[in-house]
């Protein structure tokens, strides 16, 4: 990993003495194994940037932060933030050509403990599908067998235990919107859950009204989701929110055919068009 | 209020329904319906809306937590559509949620969709039939419902 | 400053009926309000604010404009959810009242200054509190002038005191002028408040400058007063539009360490000048 | 006075007859003050109750008034400020200060908010000490101790097998007399304990009221993805907002925990927005923890409790960024 | 407050009969808003909308409900009423009552309570109402007619009379459709040819009317009164502005093949004109069957064409165009009877023939010249057997519908073999015989006076014996099987739809009914307008009928087009979507489900970190958008909303559904 660590630093410093971008994002040194994203603005600070096990945050969204860059912008990707990339490339956030995608294939991370993240047990892409320039060798994929097995499980249930499951773990949700702040896909200009003036959504926090937010924003995101699975980590109290995407996910892929968000730029999501021969339940 | 609270049905407890019927389609058929005087259960209030492609799943999430018990979606047949392919982007939005909803815990007949045109009065009556019929059977819906 | 009377629980309102409403602008109304039995509400000094609340939609804070024997003004300008269904209120609407809020212009210390009001557009409201207060205790003051300017003529607020009663008292004048004249009747002077302010060229001594108005005429009109060699001590300003809960505990309108609900809205710009550049 | 570690629960039973007693637990994964009784099981364990005990004081929703309108009329506003004597069992030091800080704020400076004072007054906070520090935890470097808090009605400290109790209040000594049944006359022997994540907090306050043009804030909160995690996980965040659920002609009024870090949050009618980007945001939140309610309150708004520390997704983390304001210079 | 006034209609005893009308209005008294609240015996009648007009002003109304029958039948004219008073017409809710509340409802206390509540939730719906103004649109003064027929002509000389410019398109190479093939037309028995070619001829020189023969429209766009359409003019390979039509080449073809015109009876050749009297009277070079096209060998029409006017480099030319209406008359076709009835020798035997076919033998111009004769040995026939209903009025192996011209031209079939063959015998085996028509009762008797035989039952089974064919087959009458022994049998058809009308009609975006006919905006109160805004049908494309009905409905929908074409601008429908670029990311998601296209991403100034940007937010077109609201779900932050549909009227109706 260190080895990797000492090209990064490398491309990193040249990328930027070239003036080919004009800041890099990647991972820091934080408080204990913490490797918060970090902004790299000049050359000799390239030594901040790091690359271990501990590199968890997705950085495809900081780049909402600087819609209208004035020069190139680097970002280190791994399978994750490069499909957040072309996520939001295809919603128009983000032009490609503002953006140079350093890819790295990686083997997955860990938490705090050394224990594997659930996310990258079940990641799909180890290497980035989309980049510019690609350190090191590319990993073999380990693909995610059981990628719909709990959701199996769940559907196994009867209707009364599935609403029991799913409003225990509504009711433990804080409304802190992190799910959502960090989520690539949710990139509207303003939340349904901050209009007020239509409410849509109740400021109160009760076991209903999260599950109103719940339920919504994964139908918003239902076709857009990359399965970064970054909103099971940051939530506090570890809602399992990837079993509701991933549900969808299913769906779709039975429904209208096989669709993995992010990793084609051209192929369109599912749910912005239809075929005549869509399958058809209510004739 | 705990499931077995749930349970209980006061005795002449008549289920709520709602139907989005699309303005060309379905709202005509049901119009059809008046005009040829056939009869189907008062529990149905239908809002109209100018194609099935303009109900948003967010609707169906706000009907059952203010105590609807059952929710159609209808519009016209796939081809008939007033707007060429409203009713495609429905069917497949609706596909989704109804599976999104049963995952949920809400049993899937309590949200249903049909493709009803403008001279299927007969089908549109049959439609209302079957839905009170289900869902005075299921019973009232408390699930996502809000506590007054 | 006089405490919240209206309930034991500050948070709680009053019930209190619209008895006027008169319709000073196309989209500022003046809402005389007083309580069921017909008395005042509350006894507010210059510069303190309400709570007016709607129901169902919310509620907000407003400037107490005018006040008398049995009832409180509130001019109010429609801009958002809540006051475009104050708009739509009639006389007999029953709405929710609390407070007196936030501190009070220094009427006090401002005894024996000669008085200079700057007001832009609705921004007259909470400045006219103290121009009436000022005019009530004419003695205590000296020369009484009032800089208001509006976007068009029919935008002017309180037409018939700027006009009628307003230049009558004893050396008080009013200088009013308007952004853009398109009707062609209006006979003073056209353009912004800030300029206007300029040709104006009011000297500083013992004067002190009360100035409310949109945040981009306050800028211009420091930088003017600066000119002019307004000290910062001399210049007063009232930030009512960042209060929320009146009461000073729901941690929105703090500016660095002050609560503009308890330590404001009324501040000068020398203490101002202490606090974060953040309002 | 001690009783045994075994006796607890029975304190616990006898207590909750008349009052709620809150207690630290592990309830379906889920780590909170929860009413003893409901099933999982009690935590003392180092790292600290996720979800803070200020939702006992200040709900996350709570209902203030009803009110119904039928045309122009509107009738009485029905007060909703029901409260029952509730016991806070198992407060560490660092949420027993955060208690004081809520007090402050909530029953001082000419107002006092009814809803929060009827709730403190029903209130036995119950202290403990730490037997094991988590690696976040920092309450000795902001003026707390593991070891305890004075300002506890009671104070329990841990000798291994039993507990020894210390009543600190008259409200607590009526308490405790409650529990003479289980306890013995004699005394154990404490042992005291530091945090290991040491932060150097002199100076600061006054260093910090010179760096608002800081360059410090625009790259701190570069990373910062303007969530509500620090917010509604720390102890002494008080900020709430005013709305109202409408069901036709009658409503109520509640008010609900704010996030100073939401983008909307300071958004005046007509759009002006004082805060409008993630630096002014969380400048203001670490001015307001460190510097600002010094000033009005003098006391530290954060108690070095960890629990941002451990929770913020990004880590921009409280503790590196009072190091980092000791080491750069206040006017670069 | 919004002051909003609630009328409930008793509409005589329709409402009334099964709704407690009073306590509706007493209900409604409380319901959030609503100031005043009354019934009416009739609120569509004049008394009623006065009634309206005076609480309105008297009461200062700002929104208006009214419980009554289907919007669908009185929401244009409650509109007028209120904008007669005043009030922008937008400001109505109507809560149908009628059709779905009373009419269909038998309890009366639970009718009662229905009522009730759609009255609130479209009080609910009232509040949140928002003044809505039209906007208006330029409309381009020409007309577009798609196909040559009878219908196509007479909608395309009706519009060129009144002054506008027409543009026909007809696939084939000369206009005049399926009558100018006939003979004789019921029930007046003039010929065909003489009636319709001079309507040909006027049009081919009419000032007015661009005429584009042997040519397809491939795409239409825009909306209406600004419709842009793109034309293929296929390659005719002749030079039509130098040829003289003098019919030399036609003579010295070589390449002959089977005549589509005369229904596969006669021969023509690869370069040829349609028919004798064809207009324009100018031949084409069918390329799939010209020697010189396919195989390059040949090439005699060119070598003795006096003027030269040969291309065989001619290709298809494709122009587009911009017209402000539509007119479809893409006319029908005959089923194919040869897939479907196996019993009548599946087209094995040459002497059953249909009904065209029989015409174009029986046409002077024809390939036998206006000799009946049979196919097989060119004998005249003695006994001839007309069969009808042949893939109508037959559910289970053709089309459900009767094809309403047959029995008609079937009597006039019989009357031409009696009259032209002396001694000749016609039988017809009919199910019904509907005569609908002026004077047709009167043909068909003449025609029974003639001689023919009617035979009332339906023919099983033909199969040859020697020269003739046997029919066997049974008279209801008389209770008894029938064998009938004829030299001809003739199989008066069903008419189908055009096949080439469902693409056409598929890229301007109306529909067809169930059995593949373009679909009228309303049976009977619409029958020649379509959903599709200034789109019109004249015609058998819309559902069979006969000559007088078709050439009716041409002028009708000529009258549409010159209602619509006369005005120099067109109210938009207000009811379309808007954008708030505050809330929209310029994602684009709402573009792709837009079907009309009428969605596109603008540059937006806006302040981005202190700098002046250009950020692209989307824009609706109020001419092309049609209101249907689906980009308003595909846009998850809610910036595009319908006016008329906001989502906070539906959320505030769901909300009121259940208080």
């Amino acid at each position: 990993m260190s080895q990797m660590q000492e090209e990064l630093r490398q491309k990193a410093k040249e990328l930027l003495e070239k003036g080919e971008v004009r800041y890099i994002i990647g991972w820091g040194k934080g408080r204990f194994h913490h490797r918060p994203p970090i902004f790299i603005y000049q050359a000799e600070d390239v030594d901040k940037l790091v690359w271990d096990e501990y590199c968890v945050a997705n950085l495809g969204k900081y780049l909402l932060d600087d819609k209208f860059p004035e020069g190139k912008i680097g970002i280190c990707v791994r399978g994750c933030d490069s499909r957040a990339v072309v996520r939001l490339v295809q919603d128009k956030q983000v032009k490609r050509e503002d953006v140079c995608l350093i890819g790295l294939p990686c083997t997955g991370k860990v938490d705090q403990e050394g224990r594997e993240l659930v996310k990258c047990r079940d990641c799909m892409h180890r290497n980035p599908p989309v980049y510019d320039i690609v350190l090191g060798e590319p990993v073999e994929e380990k693909g995610n067998p059981d990628r719909f097995k709990r959701v199996e499980e769940l559907e196994k249930l009867s209707s009364d235990e599935k609403y029991e499951y799913w409003s225990n773990v509504f009711d433990k949700c804080i409304r802190c919107y992190a799910c959502r702040n960090v989520c690539p896909a949710c990139n509207c200009r303003e939340c349904f859950v901050d209009q007020y003036r239509v409410g849509w959504q109740g400021k109160q926090k009760n076991c209903m009204q999260n599950q109103i937010f719940g339920l919504t924003r994964a139908y918003h995101i239902a076709d857009r989701c990359i399965e970064c699975g970054e909103c099971e980590r940051v939530c506090p109290v570890g809602l399992p929110l990837m079993e509701l995407n991933r549900k969808l996910i299913k769906d779709l892929n039975s429904l209208f055919g096989p669709y993995e968000a992010g990793v084609n730029p051209d192929v369109k999501p599912p749910l912005g068009e239809y075929r005549l021969e869509d399958p058809e339940e209510y004739m | 209020m705990s499931l077995e609270e749930q349970k209980q049905v006061p005795e002449n407890w008549e289920p709520t329904i709602l139907a989005f019927c699309c303005n060309w389609c379905t709202y005509a058929g049901a119009d059809l319906a008046g005009l040829n005087r056939m009869k189907y259960p008062e529990n149905v209030r239908i809002l109209r809306v100018p194609c099935s492609s303009r109900v948003n799943p967010q609707f169906i999430l706000r009907a059952f937590q203010k105590g609807v018990d059952g929710v159609l979606v209808a519009g016209c047949h796939p081809g008939d559509c007033h707007y060429v392919s409203g009713n495609y982007f429905t069917r497949r939005r609706f596909l989704l949620m109804q599976r999104f909803l049963e995952y949920n815990g809400i049993d899937p007949r309590r949200f249903q969709a049909r493709w009803i045109s403008g001279a299927e009065a007969g089908k549109f009556r049959d439609t209302m039939l079957q839905l009170c019929e289900e869902i005075k059977e299921l019973g009232p819906n408390r699930k996502l419902r809000e506590v007054k | 400053m006089s405490e919240c009377t209206c309930h034991e629980n500050p948070l709680v309102p009053q019930v209190c009926v619209i008895t006027d409403i008169k319709k000073e602008t196309p989209d500022v109304k003046t809402f005389r309000v007083s309580t069921r039995d017909g008395k005042k509400p509350f006894t507010p000094m210059p510069g303190q604010l309400g709570m007016f609340s709607i129901l169902p939609v919310g509620e907000a804070m407003f400037s107490i404009t005018a006040q008398g024997e049995d009832y409180l003004d509130f001019a109010i300008k429609k801009t958002g959810q809540l006051t475009d269904a104050l708009h739509e209120a009639e006389i007999g609407q029953e709405v929710g009242l609390r407070g007196p809020y936030g501190n009070t212009f220094p009427v006090e210390d401002c005894k024996g200054h000669d008085l200079l009001f700057i007001g832009g557009g609705i921004g007259l409201a909470p400045v006219r509190s103290f121009i009436r207060y000022a005019l009530e205790h004419r003695g205590d003051y000296g020369d009484i002038d009032i800089v208001y300017g509006a976007r068009s003529p029919e935008d002017l607020c309180f037409k018939e005191d700027l006009m009628e009663n307003w230049p009558k008292e004893k050396n008080t004048k009013v200088h009013v002028t308007v952004d853009q004249d398109l009707s062609g009747e209006w006979k003073g002077s056209v353009g912004f408040v800030p300029a206007y302010l300029e040709s104006l060229n009011f000297s500083p001594e013992g004067r002190k400058v009360v100035l409310c108005g949109p945040p981009i005429m306050i800028k211009f009109c420091l930088q003017t007063l600066a000119k002019c060699g307004f000290k910062d001590s001399e210049v007063i300003t009232t930030l009512e539009m960042r209060m929320k809960c009146g009461i000073g505990k729901c941690g929105r309108c703090n500016i660095g360490s002050k609560y503009v609900c308890l330590d404001g809205p009324v501040f000068t710009m020398e203490e101002l000048s202490h606090l974060p550049n953040e309002y | 006075m001690q009783f045994k570690k075994s006796d607890l629960p029975k304190i616990l039973d006898s207590m909750a007859k008349e009052a709620t007693v809150l207690a630290p637990m592990k309830v379906k994964g889920n780590s909170k003050f929860a009413p003893w009784g409901t099933e999982g099981e009690l935590d003392f364990g180092a790292q600290n109750v996720l979800l803070p005990p200020k939702d006992c004081l200040f709900p996350q929703t709570e209902k203030m008034y009803r009110f119904e309108t039928d045309g122009l009329k509107v009738n009485d506003f029905e007060v909703i400020n029901e409260s029952r004597p509730t016991v806070l069992f198992g407060l560490k030091g660092c949420d027993m200060q955060s208690i004081l800080c809520m007090d402050d704020v909530f029953l001082t400076k000419g107002y006092v908010d009814d809803f929060y004072k009827k709730k403190r007054d029903d209130l036995l906070t119950v202290c403990i000490n730490c037997t094991t520090v988590a690696k976040e935890c920092f309450c000795d470097s902001m003026g707390g101790s593991p070891n305890g808090h004075a300002a506890a009605d009671i104070q329990l400290y841990d000798l291994g097998e039993s507990y020894q109790v210390k009543a600190q209040t008259e409200k607590g000594q009526k308490a405790v007399d409650s529990w003479q049944q289980y306890c013995n006359k004699d005394e154990g022997e404490i042992k005291e304990i530091a945090c290991e994540l040491k932060v150097d907090m002199d100076g600061v306050p006054e260093k910090l009221a010179g760096m608002f043009e800081h360059p410090i804030w625009e790259e701190i909160s570069r990373k910062c993805v303007g969530c509500g995690i620090c917010t509604f996980l720390c102890p002494t965040c008080y900020c709430f907002d005013i709305d109202t659920t409408k069901d036709g002609a009658e409503g109520t009024k509640f008010r609900c925990w704010d996030s100073c870090m939401f983008s909307e949050y300071t958004r005046m009618a007509g759009g002006h927005n004082p805060r409008p980007s993630k630096k002014e945001r969380v400048r203001n939140r670490f001015l307001h923890k460190l510097e600002y309610f010094k000033e009005r309150y003098d006391k530290n708004l954060c108690v070095g409790c960890g629990r941002c520390v451990a929770k913020c997704p990004v880590n921009l983390d409280i503790t590196s960024f009072i190091d980092q304001v000791k080491e750069v210079a206040s006017h670069e | 407050m919004r002051r909003i006034g609630v009328f409930v209609c008793h509409c005589g005893s329709n409402i009334a009969a099964t709704v407690d009308v009073e306590k509706v209005v007493e209900a409604a008294k409380t319901f959030p808003g609503v100031v005043y609240a009354a019934d009416n015996k009739y609120t569509c009648s004049e008394p009623g909308q006065e009634a309206i007009k005076k609480a309105i002003a008297e009461h200062n109304l700002n929104r208006v409900v009214i419980c009554s029958c289907s919007p669908r039948m009185h929401e244009a004219t409650f509109r007028k009423t209120i904008a007669d008073a005043g009030l922008n017409p937008y400001l109505l809710e109507i809560a149908n009552i009628r059709e779905q509340v009373s009419w269909v409802h038998t309890d009366k206390e639970k009718a009662t309570e229905k009522a009730i509540d759609l009255a609130r939730i479209a009080a609910a719906k009232a509040a949140k109402d928002e003044e809505l103004f039209t906007s208006t649109i330029p409309i381009e003064k020409r007309a577009l007619v798609i196909g040559g027929g009878i219908a196509g002509m007479q909608a395309a000389l009706d519009i060129a009379d009144a002054g506008l410019q027409v543009t026909l398109v007809e696939k084939e190479s000369s206009i005049g459709g399926k009558m100018v093939m006939l003979d004789k037309t019921f029930p007046t028995l003039d010929c065909s040819a003489c009636i319709s070619t001079p309507k040909m001829v006027t049009l081919s020189q009419h000032p007015n009317i661009e005429l584009m023969t042997y040519s397809e429209v491939t795409h239409v766009g825009g909306y209406i009164g600004n419709f842009e359409v793109t034309i293929k003019q296929k390659a005719k390979f002749v030079n039509h502005d130098i040829c003289t039509g003098c019919g030399l080449c036609e003579t010295k073809c070589p390449a002959k093949v089977t005549s589509e015109f005369d229904q596969g009876l006669g021969k023509r050749p690869a370069i040829h004109k349609l028919f004798a009297q064809a207009v324009p009277n100018k031949p084409v070079i069918d390329k799939n069957s010209c020697l010189k096209l396919t195989t390059g060998k040949c090439g005699i029409c060119s070598k003795i064409c006096p003027v030269g006017c040969i291309d065989y480099e001619d290709k298809d030319k494709e122009v587009t165009k911009k017209f402000g209406a539509i007119v479809l008359a893409t006319g029908y076709e005959l089923i194919d009877w040869t897939k479907l009835y196996g019993e009548y020798g599946g087209g094995r035997y040459d002497n059953i023939i249909t009904g065209l076919q029989f015409e174009r033998m029986v046409n002077a111009s024809g390939p036998t010249d206006g000799k009946i004769v049979r196919p097989s040995d060119g004998k005249t026939p003695k006994s001839v057997l007309f069969i009808k209903c042949v893939g109508s009025r037959d559910v289970n192996k053709g089309k459900s519908y009767c094809s309403r011209a047959c029995c008609m031209y079937t009597a006039k079939h019989a009357h031409q073999v009696l009259e032209k063959i002396p001694g000749a015998k016609a039988y017809v085996s009919y199910m019904d015989v509907r005569t609908p028509g002026k004077g047709y009762d009167e043909f068909y008797m003449r025609t029974l006076e003639d001689g023919a035989v009617y035979v009332r039952g339906r023919i099983s089974k033909i199969y040859p014996e020697g020269e003739k064919l046997i029919s066997l087959g049974e008279d209801t009458l008389s209770n008894s099987n029938v064998t009938l022994e004829t030299d001809l049998v003739v199989l008066e058809t069903a008419m189908v739809p055009n096949p080439s009308a469902e693409k056409t009609a598929a890229m301007i975006g109306v529909g067809r009914d169930k059995d593949g006919w373009l679909q009228e905006a309303h049976p009977k109160l619409r029958p020649v307008e379509t959903n599709t805004g200034g789109v019109f049908l004249a015609g058998t494309c819309q559902g069979p009928k006969d000559i007088p009905d078709t050439v009716a409905q041409a002028s009708a929908a000529a009258a549409k087009v010159i209602g619509l074409l006369y005005k120099d601008e067109l109210e938009t429908n207000p009811m379309i979507s808007k954008v708030d670029p505050q809330k929209c990311a310029g994602c684009g998601f709402c573009i792709e489900v837009c079907p009309y296209g009428a969605i596109e991403l603008v540059d937006f100034p806006d302040r981005y970190q202190g700098k002046k940007i250009m950020r692209k937010v989307a824009q609706v077109n109020g001419g092309l958008c049609q209101g249907c609201g689906a980009c308003t779900v595909s846009c998850k932050p809610g910036a595009i909303d319908l006016l008329g549909f906001t989502n906070l009227q539906i959320l505030e109706e769901v909300d009121a559904l259940c208080r």
